[in-house]
């Protein structure tokens, strides 16, 4: 079966995607492949259709129609909640993290355990639980501000709180948008650290306008334009396509 | 550094150490039965605060249709009761006697088919719980996989509660209609109106409500307890950690119905009847102005400020009865617009941090921080 | 503003009355039919221990009774009115001496339209104030609701409302009629007078008009040997009736028998007049409409209409007159005053004369004298009490002016019994 | 059920039907256009609608006892300057509440939902307090009542075409403002982007304090419509807010073509069913089938499909 073939050999499969909000078509007919412990990175003008990608994939948004197959499953048939325990972490734009909770708690809710309404009533606190939310608090460099309640944190915190949340998942693709907007430039160079080290045996698939950055970790580049691909390739590739130059890089 | 949650927090004991001695020495010793009977009878809306703080507070799930399920377990207390009074011996003059007076007026002369399993009394306490939990489920189901959520899910239980009214004054053959199942005398040949059960009862009354405030507080320090504070502020991001969100509301909107059924089947046994005036939309809001006033986030603000409002609800409308509704509407205004923490936040910001000051001259202890987890803490001294 | 002194209802009135004692002592002042109840002097008072023997809130000059009434929510609409007629009785029992020698004050409390505070309230009113007894309630669901409490703790309840039936007890005095008394003339009347041979039955969604039509319709079949041909009920509070309007104009009944209630009852008439149907030709019978809801309804809407009560405000008779007079100047020239309000009226006289003839306060003693106690200075003419605890009336049926007064149309010849328990009715 | 009636009885009950649902609807429209403006454009839960409503019915009220005293010649026509009047107090009620209460609560709709209720306490009872307990009757010009006859058995209400030809007009007015006005558009700039519209210059708190005030006044005009079918008394209010609700919700809160589109479907199906069941069974089936209907739509009926 080559099609069976297909889809083991890549770990995302997105084919033929399209979804209209109400006629105007936001994606439109897409198609591409990420492999294994790739790190792709989306990039492309506003209102190209990037979020809506990354909506598409986690679940946030129905299809009208396509196919995204994650290891063979199809996302497109399953909830959100369904899609993260496949193994497709996602952080969004503006930070997302519960303002309420200590850094310790927000950390906790993620720790892949306990997630059904029983599960969670029985859920122990225990050493496990413990140590991987102090070794990945270390990682995002929150280690000291465990028991501070998260609206106190700044945005650059914020951020990387979001980013640990994810960790803690231990998601087998990465779902980052944006994720050095509005950083200065000193949590910038950090996040890129703790991005390089992140990304280490997983694929990942980045929205970012930081051309530098992009740069510096992409495998392949995608460029999106109204709602289709522009071009695809490696940075260098794409950046001399003159497609690209014209309506993106151009200005 | 980090904290174990322990079986119960510090703070939570002091707070239910204060109020079982306000419950349970204070108010019994200084009221007269019958005052002491109408704390029983604000006590019972304790239940849907306290209901109403797992969801609305923590969860953010906003239920105008409280009193439906304060009306359903308060009916099946009193479908039993009333079979109970119903004797064939009881109701001699009636054209079918041994049937519930109402259902003679109405010319029925059987006993209808939903109306006989309630002859037993554990059938009845167990519909209690389960009929309004039920109903709660397959309401919550229905929006909650829908996502129907914040003012959507609002105004559609208060339209539940109109329909349910309206059904039972409807169909009052079966029901009562708008007077009620009345007349409710004995339990098991326990004469509930003399003032010797009203005490009695009043205690069991009590120790339903720990046991109520107990399971309140395991659900709200359980790691369930921070998924739904979560998911009040951030619904995706919960969802995209993994988490069914809809089933998490669901559990919590069952929840509050069960709390509140239980409290509607003690307001049965306390007042000796029940009536749709409890189902409808006016006594659904009013339950949420009780959670306000505590402290939306508070299971004990919840207790205090039922009794608060009923208080000044009982003693301004004998004295000025004009004056009360423009005294609650005033408070709906002024819990929403100046004290959104209620009782609760009061303590928190004001008295607290004087006592604190006092008792301990140098620095406040850990976790006075504002934020909901010392919640407790504030709770704790409230009660006192 | 007010058009009516409707704000001095809900103010507390312990001790002495809150509106201006001008208006009261004025009102007194027009009462020449007062002549007619026998008087008691101070000096006759007895003693405390002989009168009181259960404790009730009874001392050497004064004696304790209850208010309870809605002056809050929906059924202020309606209540207000009892509570205005309830005080004025006690104004002029206390103008005249008051009770076995000691001055009515009351305590007056609100049952906010709400059964269990009507059930609370009167608890209070029984057990902390020891009320020798009590005036109140209007809809059936608050007597409901407070009738265990007033057997319960022995009280004396004075309930003036219209109502279904079906019920008697040793603590309560119903000075309204029971519904055999609204029905049974009235039905006879409009079928031997107007020929009436098909009927369509209204009513609000609730156990009097649904008791009450139950009762008709077994008349009309039964006794009458007429036709009933459409029986509708409407929620408490609907606004709609255009779709039974148009059903009644298909039927074409020769009488629509309408019990609403409440706010329903002005969009009903209102919407009726507006599709056409003219209450000058189409006879239209009501037991619920009394002045007190036409002043709401405007008299315009439902001129032409008969109703059938135990009294209108335009009854010419002495005693009509002086109390209708005595009423205008306590709470005002535009009040009007319905067959409730009137009933209400009747609670604290008759509660004072039973009073006496017992010799005693206590509720016992009330209740076993009550039979057989008249009243001659009614407004109504003349009642008395029934060994079942209801009054012996009269049943009158009035028509609808413009101007929002009945005229007196019939009035039965003697007094009809009350019959809470009606056989061959149930 | 038909077989006591003739076919042209038939046809006349299906035209009087017919008629019966149009002013139900013109009603529900009424109702509704001034709480789909509050909620469906500034997302505020405005619990105090129905007592918007009474106090344009007071207000009525009022005009008509001055002008039956002072200026009888002129009664017949006394009712419009009442609606202008209803709408004008409404209105500034409407703007002073804003004032006080709700540019406070933008962020939390809930929590307008519990102030605006207390508000509704509030004014009921200052209703009573003013005009009294009771209710007061609404007289109307004579010509304003009755019916015409258009065949024997066919016959159509005078006020529910006053009621109609009012609706109508309401709805374009209501419907030039927020579509085609420049005012509307500044409105409809808020409602999306409330920062963005405030900085291209648009005062908001303005823009929302008139919205607010006009959807109150919409409210006072609709109460005063109202006196012609229904009761003016302190507690009126509150039978209209449960329906109310629902027809905004139903036709999807942000859309006017919505509203009505609900008001229409709502107010057919209960009077069609009003005629074959009892009136309490009616209005819970047609509850019962909107709330089962936004279960399965909770977007409400006509809503347009966006990025969340």
């Amino acid at each position: 079966m080559a099609i069976g073939f297909k889809q083991r050999e890549f770990l995302l499969a997105v084919e033929g995607l399209t979804v209209s909000f109400d006629g105007f078509k936001a994606v439109n007919d897409l198609s591409f492949y990420v492999d294994e412990n790739e790190i792709r990175v989306i990039i492309g003008p506003n209102g190209a259709g990037k979020t809506t990608v990354l909506d598409l994939i986690c679940g946030k948004t129905e299809a009208t129609s396509g196919s995204i197959q994650f290891r063979g499953k199809e996302l497109t048939k399953m909830n959100e909640n369904e899609i993260v325990l496949a193994g497709v972490g996602r952080k969004f734009q503006t930070p997302s993290i519960y303002d309420d909770l200590t850094v310790f708690e927000n950390l906790e809710i993620s720790y892949p355990r306990g997630r059904t309404v029983w599960g969670a009533l029985a859920f122990k606190r225990d050493a496990a639980v413990r140590e991987r939310v102090e070794a990945v608090a270390e990682m995002i460099f929150l280690k000291d501000r465990l028991d501070t309640s998260a609206e106190l944190l700044s945005h650059g915190q914020k951020q990387w709180l979001e980013i640990g949340m994810l960790l803690i998942q231990d998601p087998d693709l990465l779902m980052l948008d944006e994720p050095v907007a509005g950083m200065s430039v000193s949590e910038r160079v950090k996040t890129a650290e703790l991005l390089h080290r992140i990304i280490k045996d997983r694929s990942v698939l980045v929205i970012e306008h930081d051309m530098k950055f992009v740069e510096d970790i992409a495998h392949k580049v995608t460029v999106l334009h109204q709602g289709q691909i522009l071009s695809e390739g490696s940075m260098e590739k794409v950046k001399s396509d003159p497609k690209v130059i014209e309506v993106y890089l151009g200005h | 550094m980090i904290k174990t949650p322990r079986f119960l927090k510090r703070g939570d004991l002091m707070a239910m150490v204060a109020l079982a001695v306000l419950l349970v020495v204070i108010l019994p010793m200084t009221l007269d039965v019958f005052r002491l009977n109408l704390v029983a009878k604000y006590l019972t809306y304790a239940f849907v605060a306290i209901g109403l703080v797992l969801c609305w507070g923590m969860g953010g799930i906003l239920s105008l249709g409280q009193g439906v399920f304060f009306g359903l377990g308060g009916y099946c207390m009193a479908m039993f009761l009333k079979l109970e009074a119903s004797s064939v011996a009881n109701t001699k003059i009636q054209s079918t006697p041994g049937i519930p007076d109402f259902m003679d007026w109405n010319q029925i002369t059987q006993l209808p088919l939903f109306w006989q399993p309630f002859h037993s009394l554990t059938f009845a306490l167990i519909a209690v719980v389960v009929v309004p939990t039920a109903f709660a489920l397959l309401v919550g189901t229905a929006m909650f996989k829908r996502r129907v959520g914040g003012v959507y899910f609002a105004i559609i239980t208060q339209a539940l509660a109109a329909i349910l009214t309206i059904l039972i004054v409807g169909q009052q053959g079966y029901t009562g209609g708008i007077n009620g199942i009345t007349d409710l005398r004995t339990l098991k040949g326990w004469d509930i109106r003399s003032d010797h059960a009203k005490l009695i009862l009043y205690f069991v009354e009590v120790a339903c409500l720990f046991a109520c405030i107990v399971v309140a507080i395991l659900i709200r320090n359980s790691k369930l307890g921070r998924i739904l504070v979560a998911m009040r502020e951030k619904e995706d991001r919960v969802r995209f950690s993994g988490y069914n969100v809809a089933n998490f509301k669901i559990f919590a909107f069952c929840a509050a119905a069960a709390f509140a059924s239980i409290g509607g089947a003690l307001f049965t046994l306390e007042v000796g009847f029940m009536s749709p005036s409890f189902v409808g939309i006016v006594p659904s809001i009013e339950m949420v102005i009780y959670t306000a006033v505590g402290g939306r986030l508070s299971i004990f603000g919840a207790v205090y400020g039922t009794l608060l409002v009923n208080f000044a609800k009982t003693s301004l409308s004998e004295s000025f009865p004009q004056l009360w509704l423009f005294g609650l509407g005033a408070l709906f205004i002024a819990v929403v617009l100046a004290f959104p923490n209620g009782l609760a936040g009061i303590w928190r910001d004001y008295v607290q941090v004087h006592l604190v000051r006092l008792i301990f001259r140098r620095r406040p202890p850990p976790g006075a921080v504002p934020g909901w987890t010392d919640d407790s803490v504030a709770d704790a001294a409230a009660a006192e | 503003m007010s058009h009516r002194n409707g704000d001095n209802s809900g103010r507390r009135g312990s001790g002495w009355l809150t509106p201006s004692r001008r208006n009261i002592l004025a009102g007194i002042a027009a009462l020449p039919a007062m002549s007619l109840i026998p008087r008691t002097s101070f000096a006759e008072a007895p003693a405390t221990s002989v009168v009181n023997t259960t404790g009730l809130a009874v001392t050497d000059t004064e004696v304790t009774v209850g208010i309870l009434h809605s002056v809050t929510g929906t059924m202020a609409i309606s209540e207000t009115g009892s509570v205005e007629a309830e005080k004025l009785a006690i104004a002029q029992i206390n103008e005249q001496g008051g009770v076995l020698g000691r001055k009515i004050k009351f305590i007056q409390e609100d049952g906010a339209s709400d059964w269990p505070t009507f059930a609370e309230k009167a608890k209070k009113l029984l057990v902390n104030d020891k009320c020798a007894s009590v005036m109140g309630c209007w809809t059936s669901a608050s007597r409901k609701a407070v009738l265990p409490v007033f057997e319960q703790y022995n009280g004396m309840l004075y309930y003036p409302t219209f109502y279904e039936g079906l019920e008697q007890s040793k603590n309560v005095i119903y000075t309204g009629q029971e519904a055999t008394q609204q029905i049974i003339a009235g039905l006879d009347w409009v079928t031997k007078e107007k020929g009436a041979k098909t009927f369509y039955l209204l009513g609000s969604d609730y156990i009097w008009p649904r008791t009450s039509n139950k009762i008709a319709r077994k008349h009309i079949e039964n006794h009458l040997k007429t036709k009933v041909v459409g029986e509708e009920y409407f929620p408490l509070g609907s606004t709609q009736f255009n779709s039974v309007i148009n059903k009644i104009k298909l039927t074409k009944p020769d009488v629509i028998y309408a019990i609403i209630v409440g706010g329903s009852n002005v969009a009903f008439y209102k919407q009726l007049k507006a599709a056409g149907i003219d209450l000058s030709k189409q006879t239209l019978l009501t037991i619920s409409v009394t002045e007190d809801e036409i002043d709401g309804i405007g008299g315009e809407n439902i001129a032409g209409a008969y109703a059938c009560m135990k009294y209108f405000q335009s009854l010419d008779n002495p005693n009509n007159k002086a109390f209708v007079a005595a009423f205008k100047k306590m709470w005002g020239e535009k009040t009007v005053i319905g067959d409730v309000t009137q009933a209400a009226y009747l609670g604290p006289w008759l509660w004072k004369l039973t009073a006496e003839k017992a010799g005693s306060f206590d509720i016992d003693k009330i209740a076993a004298a009550s039979p057989g106690v008249e009243f001659k200075g009614a407004p109504e003419g003349y009642v008395r009490i029934h060994e079942n605890h209801h009054l012996w009336s009269k049943t009158r049926v009035g028509r609808a002016r413009p101007d929002g007064q009945y005229d007196l149309i019939y009035e039965t010849k003697d007094l009809v019994e009350p019959d809470p328990f009606p056989k061959g009715y149930q | 059920m038909f077989g006591d009636y003739s076919v042209g009885d038939l046809g006349a009950i299906f035209a009087m039907q017919a008629f019966a649902g149009l002013i139900l609807f013109s009603v529900f429209v009424l109702m509704a256009l001034g709480l789909a403006i509050i909620f469906g454009q500034m997302g505020v839960i405005n619990m105090a609608h129905g007592e918007f409503m009474i106090l344009g019915a007071y207000v009525t009220w009022m005009t008509k006892t001055v002008f039956q005293e002072y200026l009888p010649s002129l009664f017949a026509g006394y009712f419009f300057l009442a609606m202008a009047l209803a709408f004008v107090a409404a209105g500034a009620l409407g703007m002073l509440v804003e004032w006080t209460l709700i540019r406070h609560l933008y962020r939390r709709p809930l929590d307008t939902l519990l102030a605006t209720w207390g508000l509704s306490l509030i004014l009921q009872q200052a209703y009573r307090s003013i005009f009294g307990a009771r209710e007061v009757g609404v007289e109307l010009p004579e010509w304003m009542m009755g019916s015409k006859h258009i065949t024997d058995t066919i016959e159509v209400q005078i006020n529910g075409l006053f009621v109609m030809a009012l609706t109508t007009l309401i709805t374009c007015a209501v419907a030039y403002i927020i579509y085609w006005s420049r005012w509307g558009r500044q409105v409809r700039a808020v409602v999306q982007n409330r920062v963005m519209a405030g900085a291209v210059g648009i005062n908001t708190e303005k823009v929302d304090r008139y919205t607010f005030g006009l959807g109150c006044g919409i409210a006072g005009v609709a109460g005063s419509a109202f006196t012609m079918i229904g009761s003016t008394s302190p507690t009126a209010g509150q039978l209209y807010i449960v329906d109310t609700f629902l027809v905004v919700v139903f036709g999807g809160a942000a859309s006017l073509v919505g509203t009505i589109a609900s008001a229409f479907t709502i107010s057919q199906a209960r009077s069609t069913l009003e005629f074959f069941l009892s009136g309490s069974m009616a209005q819970v089936l047609t509850l019962l089938a909107i709330v089962g209907i936004l279960m399965l739509r909770p977007q409400g009926l006509f809503t347009l499909k966006v990025r969340k």
